[in-house]
């Protein structure tokens, strides 16, 4: 069924939950990144992509939500899956430094009510998979500084994730 | 050694008028009794009639006393004795009255961006006499908060306080929870009804920053009647849509409120036109989340503004 | 997964303005690097010429550097690898320089009589740019504080703050201590001279309560050129045997006080003559524990009186 069809099932109120989650996120996202480059001058991710590779952080993929080939189910869970990697990512950050925590854990929160949020709309459509997905191997950042690189990664990664999901949200929002 | 005496009540805390009964038992061990030793019964000050006294097996006397009605919320029970001519007090054991906690009322909440936490605040109702605890108590939970679907911590009120604040870190903001008040004494427990409510669905925003356009913008011809003004939302709500309300009358006389509606929640500028020339306006605007639920934020401070 | 490139520094904390050596190695696993890659180093934001490379046995790179002066307090230093026409950074150390800590100065302390503590503060001296704790270090002892008799525990001043308070229970009030302000940060550790005192000797009061006594008796004849005066010791220094000093001026023209005194602490009723007629006199007060040691206390708040 074309996408448009299926939005309709797509409550409105949960639609406009979900954008203006994504825009809260992204201001908490925003926030790490600044605090970052203030606090340790980590200011330009494109400096630390050999790292970035060495340490292996996984991205996550909203391949179905595009909206030349958007699948409502699939990109629902794309997106759940997707914020359910980036706690993942959050938690490996633990102990990244006092001035940042507080950022780091707003964020954490954030992504997990977004994710509680979807997944809760998922049971009500009965599409919800069988099990909730569990977490896959996460980067270890053995120091202080593979920690800040990790945040600055993390976080640069998170936007675009953020951007693709907006779009696909608003798409949904606007059918 | 033993001690010389010992009060034992039956309840030391009871309701404001009920009885009360306590016993002393007064050891042999209490600097040779004489047999005839009257144990004597005050209440704060006052002597209190109707101990009844006996010997006890081992040698101790013990006397047995019923206050009819206990109307201080707080009183001193002492047991005496009548020793060389003066009262002896041997023991003192302290005696509360008081009433089981009404049920809590008026419970409402708001989500505070700026501390992050889910406020909430109750009437606890009439005085109690007693120490009263008062937690905030809820749970987890999908739309209509039948089932608990996960437990968040108690939220204990300090004491004497009427408030409690759930920090962010206990809270789901889009998921529903369950919520309500306990009121606890030593003479009972109560529950005020509960809400059900989302977080993110009871902000309440504070006003955006309300100012007029410097340099205002030359305008040919002039326009006395208009004024030029700018807003700028509340940055930790930048993330969520709103509308806004700008209310504006001239300074003197008893004029009402002119109110404009809806409007964006940021302006970089914004011409607001068939006013009074030359006449000094104050203008006031509150914002609300919008299409989603929230609460008006209060009105911004008055801005003072003088037409062309 | 070994780390992708790992910085050590010789010392990374040094005095201002001393050289600082690092190392970078950089380990084949960072993805596939070419033999000809060029490890680079920033301080900052400034690029590090001098930094000496080799290959390592295993394969590894690694790179040493010397900076001659290191005249940040604070600076991140970076090891980067030219990639694809980039700077990447692969590892970050925080250097810090600054200077040991310079002898505290002028060491004083005051028994505090209203929150019963020792009250000790100090000059640190100037910044020393490194994180320095500052200890307010003593111990029980007799009358020249040569040896100690008894330890007392350490008292930690607060950041950046150059006051300690030793609380009542840990002090003996009527016994000698040797006391004295170690500051300590990364670069060393120094001591202020050695104080020796029995805490109650360095007691600063509070002034009495100066006040007009009313209704000031009718005097036959009266007397325009005297004031009726009363003061009252303050409390917690009641038990002391004090002296004090009443000071008193008209309040117009470039008048200078004239004292009175010694005067004693406690004076239900004071007739000060040989004033002015009908002029307005302000007065002050203070008080000294005597004939045994102390501080002067501040002078009392000033009383306005007219005279007849």
């Amino acid at each position: 069924t074309a996408p448009l069809a299926l939005a309709l099932d797509l409550p409105q109120n949960f639609l406009l939950k979900c954008l203006e989650q994504v825009r809260k996120i992204q201001a908490d996202s925003t926030a790490l990144q600044e605090k970052l480059c203030a606090t340790h001058r980590l200011c330009h991710p494109e400096e630390l992509v050999l790292l970035g590779h060495s340490l292996g952080i996984p991205q996550a993929r909203l391949s179905r939500c595009s909206s030349q080939t958007l699948q409502l189910m699939g990109c629902l869970d794309q997106l759940h899956r997707g914020l359910f990697l980036y706690q993942g990512l959050l938690q490996a950050l633990a102990g990244v430094s006092p001035e940042l925590a507080p950022t780091v854990d707003l964020l954490h929160l954030d992504i997990a009510d977004f994710a509680t949020n979807i997944w809760q709309q998922m049971e009500d459509l009965g599409v919800d998979p069988a099990v909730k997905p569990t977490q896959g191997t996460m980067p270890t950042f053995t120091s202080a500084f593979q920690r800040r690189a990790g945040g600055v990664l993390v976080a640069s990664n998170l936007q675009s994730f953020l951007e693709g999901a907006y779009r696909a949200l608003h798409y949904l929002a606007e059918a | 050694l033993e001690d010389c005496a010992h009060i034992r009540v039956s309840t030391p805390i009871v309701r404001l008028g009920d009885p009360v009964t306590a016993s002393c038992t007064i050891n042999q061990t209490c600097s040779s009794l004489g047999p005839e030793s009257q144990i004597v019964w005050k209440l704060e000050a006052e002597l209190q009639p109707g101990g009844k006294q006996q010997h006890l097996p081992n040698g101790a006397q013990e006397s047995t006393i019923t206050l009819p009605h206990l109307n201080h919320p707080r009183a001193l029970l002492s047991c005496c004795l009548l020793w060389r001519g003066s009262l002896q007090i041997l023991d003192q054991a302290e005696l509360q009255a008081g009433y089981p906690p009404v049920v809590p009322s008026n419970l409402s909440c708001l989500m505070n961006l700026t501390t992050n936490s889910l406020f909430c605040q109750w009437e606890p109702g009439p005085d109690s006499y007693l120490s009263t605890s008062f937690t905030l108590k809820s749970f987890k939970s999908r739309e209509n908060c039948q089932t608990p679907m996960g437990s968040i911590p108690d939220c204990m009120a300090e004491d004497r306080q009427s408030h409690c604040s759930i920090p962010r870190k206990h809270l789901q903001l889009y998921q529903y929870m369950g919520i309500w008040v306990q009121a606890k004494n030593a003479l009972g427990t109560s529950k005020s009804s509960q809400l059900c409510l989302s977080p993110i669905d009871v902000v309440k925003l504070e006003p955006p920053t309300l100012g007029a356009l410097y340099p205002s913008p030359r305008k040919d011809p002039p326009q006395p009647e208009c004024l030029q003004l700018h807003w700028e939302t509340w940055k930790p709500s930048l993330y969520m849509e709103q509308k806004c309300e700008l209310r504006h009358q001239p300074q003197l006389g008893e004029a009402h409120w002119t109110v404009v509606s809806p409007l964006p929640s940021t302006v970089p500028g914004y011409e607001l036109c068939g006013l009074l020339p030359s006449t000094v306006y104050i203008l006031q605007i509150r914002c609300i989340r919008w299409p989603l639920p929230g609460y008006w934020s209060n009105w911004s401070p008055i801005l003072k503004l003088v037409t062309g």
